[in-house]
């Protein structure tokens, strides 16, 4: 029955902590709950807090996957509850299930790229339930893979950690090839970006672009701010070209109906 | 794969949408990250979210693709702020905008407003409203968990709800003086997009060379005779930052321009590269030290 | 408050300005300074400096009044170096140029002078004619302080009276070819001016956030547990740098604009915020700590 | 009759700070005229030459306020001269009256600010003796108020010095608010020039102003020069926006008139 | 005859260093076939290999003048061989060689470019062979020069070495001064260019390149990129300025023709 | 110097160059460096590699003269990567391009080329070649030279090939389309060509004073007298960095366009500022430390 409740919440932490509220999710709300269903709220609040604390400095930018908070902090209320381990050293150990999170992660998102191609179909046969079908499997793989993975721990408890551990270091190299490969994707994506907008006459704007953004995300004071700064370049250019092109297309009919101003 | 239409055919603007549709999309939004990927990042999230405004626009079935095609590329963005794109692409697809107009608005806004809302949400809201629950959280409160959600949540769901009326009715105020030189705004637009693009290509580089090859010894100004490794990712960084980033970009979009390539078809291609590449200890790991299977000698 | 004129009604250009009258502009340019005021900087000065050509040049009351306002605006520069402003903006006075024109020249011309200025005589000639004399003033000789000011007062009064006529004679010598084509001129000359007002939004950037939340404690990373802040500037920094310069610039220009406050309006309303916030702790100390009278969390 | 000639005399140097000479002011100049009032040029010269010294790394850049050199020196000579205290000590118990130098040139400044409404009124009346007003009333108030403090000193001496530290610790949130104020009001400045040159085709080239200073300012070796070069590239907008538009004039007319090379 | 193939070594190193190979010259080639020359080539490799690796990280960069990897190498092998020395010392005896060595290519620069009127000259007549003919001097005058540097290290050995050193502290003024001058003559290049491609309304292009590179070339990430990021910049502006001249001449044709697309 | 035609007389485009010719200046540009100097670099060097070519293309005695002149401006690049420039440059050649777009197009080339190359061969392939063979050589083995020779000129020839070809291919198939809209060409790459000088201004900049000027001494924040100097060129780097750089090549152009002075003098005019200017200590000493023949104070 715990076990149950368990993989419930936990399907819905992790669908959560993209989608939904994202906050749910969070340590200092998923471990209390936790908790409750292990019977000690207590424990839950305390590891929940301390786990918050922790992975404040952690959140997940740009698409970039940290140690998971979810596993790690679940796993903690698991063997802090069940196993009696005080709070730092359930957390300790828990640490090998935030990374195995992080694999879980890297894997859907990796699977989920491959899955563009049916939502690609989808699209261009105008079918709406298929956009959602793709949305609901990749919450259902992501659900289904945590949930399995808190049961686990629920009854493999530390043995099982440190077998995670022997195989993480194992098949480091895999990991490290999937995230290697996800961090190359989205430049597919802006390949995709580029194959529609970029017009011969406009390689010289993208390289600008680069160019502008190397300067300003590599200078410490503007790099928090570096899109937005090359957003207001870009506004500039924009602008200018507009108006420069209405000036042209404008003149062009009044040199046509005889009628030019200051000349 | 994005078709290659540049206009619906079907060119009269639609009606307003209604305040229903508005907020069932408000509550979509929430899923913007359902089926994040590597890939396109939260583009069926996106589209998802839009959808039924689009069905409402776009009552003509092949315009409704031509729609969903497009808004199914790269697409990322802050989730919290994600509705203000929204309420702008709707505003252009109502008004049955150029699609380069649609595309080109939704990239060069989707960009700043990331690095906008990371600073905002992630590095300001959460750490502080963790500071003040945390500790009430340890000391045993559901206090802290409670207070916890309702500000982060509160903040997120109100963000959502304003910034797409807001933004809904500036777009569709400022389109009709757009509309008229629709050609000229359309080339700034894509200025814009492609100015953006170009920054994302440095700015979400994220891929790094790992080989230290030992490089004999080297005698150094104390002149000791000292183990010596030529970084490759430095002496890369020292011809161009993000050189990797821009040259996987344009193989991409040579193999999908030029060779007809799929997306899908790249992707594949790059997990190749990416596990191979690991194997052989050619690239660094993001998350830490890795093992290779097989032992290089740049790879310690 | 400048009025909205654009062009004299006069548009005859004047006569040379004679050297009597030039010299004049020399002297009174020492009080540039004179009503030094946060607002507007060394406007009152500035514009009490040219006054003798301006007199000369508009010989319309209500031309000279409209040169009058416009060269009451925000005016910045370095006091040894403000007589090539001085010479060339005289010199397109005396063209009746473009009001839109002079204005965005003379602010093109200050902002650079400012920090050459800054930068040769703040910061190099003082100091070095100091480290040369202030040993023998210590030493009790009166050739100190002679020397002292014979260098640096010399230096100045030249610059004051080469540079008003070098520009002068520059300004009156390019006009020409520039009034043919006076409208493309003004807008590129427009342009320069926005920009470099960008720039001075970010560079004169002068007011930055104070407090510092206690947020409760945080775990670094050698597991300590220790107490922990939020730095609100340096959030804000993260978003965007001098973002509170470029807020409150805007937020005086929608107000002025669209509201149609008043300059005084909008300081008085910047006097009650600095006041209230510093009450509160909001801002940070510029010349030092500083302590509430209310005691807040987030000031030490 | 010391009194007397020392407010005339501080009465100069204070406005000489901003007009006039700009240099007079300067301790080494001025503390040995102080010591000559009070009867002992040989202390003043000393006391002058070191404070100098000290006081020529806080040049005042942009309208910046540092701790004032004028009332600091003056009063280190008073000290040093009427009360005895050797050169450093005489400094050191100044440095209150620095600071409401610094205080006083504060209050100026935004009271100045207010005043600017009686000088735009004196503009669109074409009343130059208005502005010559403005000016004197400025420059009287400055005189005067660092002429009281200075006399205040010379009777005062170091007990008034102790009485001002405290006014000092007690109302330093007013200070800093007047800073802060002092801070801000640029920006009015800044918005009365941009209400009329900024026509809604130059946003972005105001926000690429912006976004060029932030790079330009926060890389040390071109903070310095971040101004310069900023107007460098401006300079490089303007001449190509003059150049660009004057053609688009030029060939409407080519164009009407049946003549236009190369096509 | 040991001397002769020496000095016919070191004439062909010292060309090779800029022209031919680039490779040749290289320590860990170069000096073991002074060895072979001198009759130990083991020697020769163990100086060469050592030298090298010193002188990696000191390649020329914009005709940057490190102390010269030929001279110090040959030298280096002279000492080890003929007088014995253990490789580090020999090759520290060798150092001031390397200076001379510097400073004769110092000298061959500055007196070539002089020269460079003899082939704007030979230019202006259309005569090839003037041009090989300067190309030639120069190769001769750096060869000769390090020859005879090479042979007299040969016959002088170590005592010669003291006496350069002596040399080269007493007119390290004059080496400063044609180095200082050195470092200003591509500025002339730059001047000439410039007389010829910059047209009135490129000033601010001009001034705009300057600026671009006064930040990419002091932020740390980007200095290495400096020039291409620049290109990158520039690239866009010129194909902007393309797109928008070739509109503006074709609206000129349309206006004419009284059909304009849009109007 | 440079003569002032600014197009051939014979515009005719000429025969395509064969093979033997394009190989021979693949031979010829490994002496670009021959004749290196400070004032055009690799001028003499760049020409003489490209003589075959410019002698079949300009059969016209003229046309040659014209041609020889403005290849023998300033020139520098990365040897290895000449050839990249050579073959681009003689397409455009082959088709009587505008003088100014030839010279142009070269200049914007060879500066990132420079960059690029000296990243990838001086910083990466030398080293790490080095690395491999260094201690084979030291161990005693004549493998070590041999491979580093073959390693390294195997690469550079592969390149020098290669990178002819390719680029002469590529002008020539870009040519035509430029020609048609020639004059539109030209000043875009002129602008180029002016962008990058500006850049070569201030990154090529190798020129800085030298003088400490003893300047008292100096109070420090701990209150002790402390002897101190005024860094010139560091105050220099506040007004402005690469100031130096720009004020000559700026004082260079105005002797030689408005002074009609000649390359040669302006060198000689630099020979006796640098000579004289080390007597008395003003400039710095690039390689170390030098002592002036006079004794200044500024110079220790
Ligand atoms: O950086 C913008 C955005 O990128 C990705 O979508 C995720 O990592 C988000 O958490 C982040 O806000
Ligand atoms: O920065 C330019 C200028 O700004 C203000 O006017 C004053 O601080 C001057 O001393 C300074 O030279
Ligand atoms: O910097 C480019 C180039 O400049 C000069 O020509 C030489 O120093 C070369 O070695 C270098 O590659």
């Amino acid at each position: 029955m715990q076990a149950i409740l368990l993989a419930i919440a936990t399907f819905i932490f992790a669908i959560d902590q993209f989608s939904l509220t994202e906050i749910l999710y969070r340590p200092i709300v998923a471990c209390p709950i936790i908790g409750l269903i292990l019977g000690d709220p207590q424990t839950g609040l305390v590891v929940g807090g301390t786990y918050e604390l922790m992975m404040v400095g952690n959140m997940p930018v740009g698409g970039a996957q940290p140690p998971n908070a979810v596993l790690g902090g679940i796993v903690g209320v698991v063997l802090a509850v069940n196993v009696g381990l005080p709070t730092e050293q359930a957390l300790g150990a828990a640490v090998i299930f935030s990374l195995f999170g992080q694999y879980a992660v890297t894997l859907t998102f990796t699977f989920m790229s491959g899955m563009m191609a049916k939502a690609d179909k989808a699209a261009a046969e105008a079918n709406p339930s298929g956009i959602t079908m793709v949305n609901n499997i990749a919450m259902c793989i992501l659900g289904a893979l945590f949930a399995a993975m808190a049961v686990a721990a629920y009854f493999g408890g530390q043995a099982l950690g440190e077998t995670l551990t022997k195989f993480s270091e194992d098949f480091s190299w895999l990991m490290a090839g999937l995230g290697a490969a996800g961090g190359m994707m989205r430049n597919v994506g802006f390949a995709v970006l580029l194959k529609i907008m970029l017009s011969n006459d406009l390689w010289g704007i993208f390289l600008a672009g680069f160019a502008a953004a190397a300067v300003l995300g590599n200078v410490d004071a503007t790099s928090g701010a570096a899109l937005i700064l090359t957003a207001f370049i870009g506004v500039a250019i924009a602008i200018n070209d507009f108006t420069l092109n209405l000036k042209i297309k404008e003149n062009a009919g009044s040199g046509n109906g005889g009628v030019s101003d200051g000349i | 794969m994005a078709s290659n239409a540049t206009t619906y055919k079907d060119l009269t603007p639609a009606a307003p949408l209604d305040k229903k549709t508005l907020n069932k999309m408000v509550w979509r939004s929430c899923q913007l990250q359902a089926s994040f990927n590597y890939e396109r990042m939260q583009a069926a999230g996106w589209l998802w979210g839009i959808l039924p405004g689009l069905q409402k626009i776009h009552t003509n079935k092949e315009d409704l693709a031509a729609s969903m095609e497009h808004n199914l590329e790269f697409f990322n963005t802050h989730p919290f702020l994600v509705t203000f794109v929204m309420g702008i692409v709707l505003s252009l697809e109502q008004q049955k905008a150029d699609i380069n107009t649609i595309r080109s608005v939704r990239v060069a806004a989707m960009g700043p407003l990331g690095g906008i809302g990371d600073a905002l949400f992630w590095f300001a809201l959460v750490p502080i409203t963790a500071g003040i629950t945390c500790n009430m959280a340890i000391e045993g409160s559901w206090l802290g968990p409670i207070l916890y959600f309702i500000i982060c949540f509160g903040v997120e769901m109100a963000l959502r709800y304003g910034l797409m009326y807001w933004s809904y009715n500036l777009g569709t105020s400022a389109i009709a003086t757009l509309t008229k030189n629709a050609k000229e705004f359309t080339r700034a637009a894509s200025m814009l997009g492609v100015f953006v693009v170009g920054a994302l290509t440095c700015n979400y580089a994220n891929v790094s060379l790992g080989m230290m090859i030992p490089n004999g010894t080297a005698i150094n100004e104390a002149g000791e005779t000292v183990a010596n490794y030529i970084d490759v990712q430095g002496l890369l960084n020292g011809v161009l930052p993000a050189a990797l980033s821009l040259a996987i970009t344009l193989l991409c979009y040579w193999l999908i321009k030029k060779k007809n390539w799929s997306a899908t078809k790249c992707i594949l291609l790059l997990l190749v590269i990416g596990i191979v590449g690991c194997v052989f200890g050619i690239f660094g790991g993001a998350a830490g030290e890795y093992t290779t299977p097989i032992s290089v000698p740049w790879h310690a």
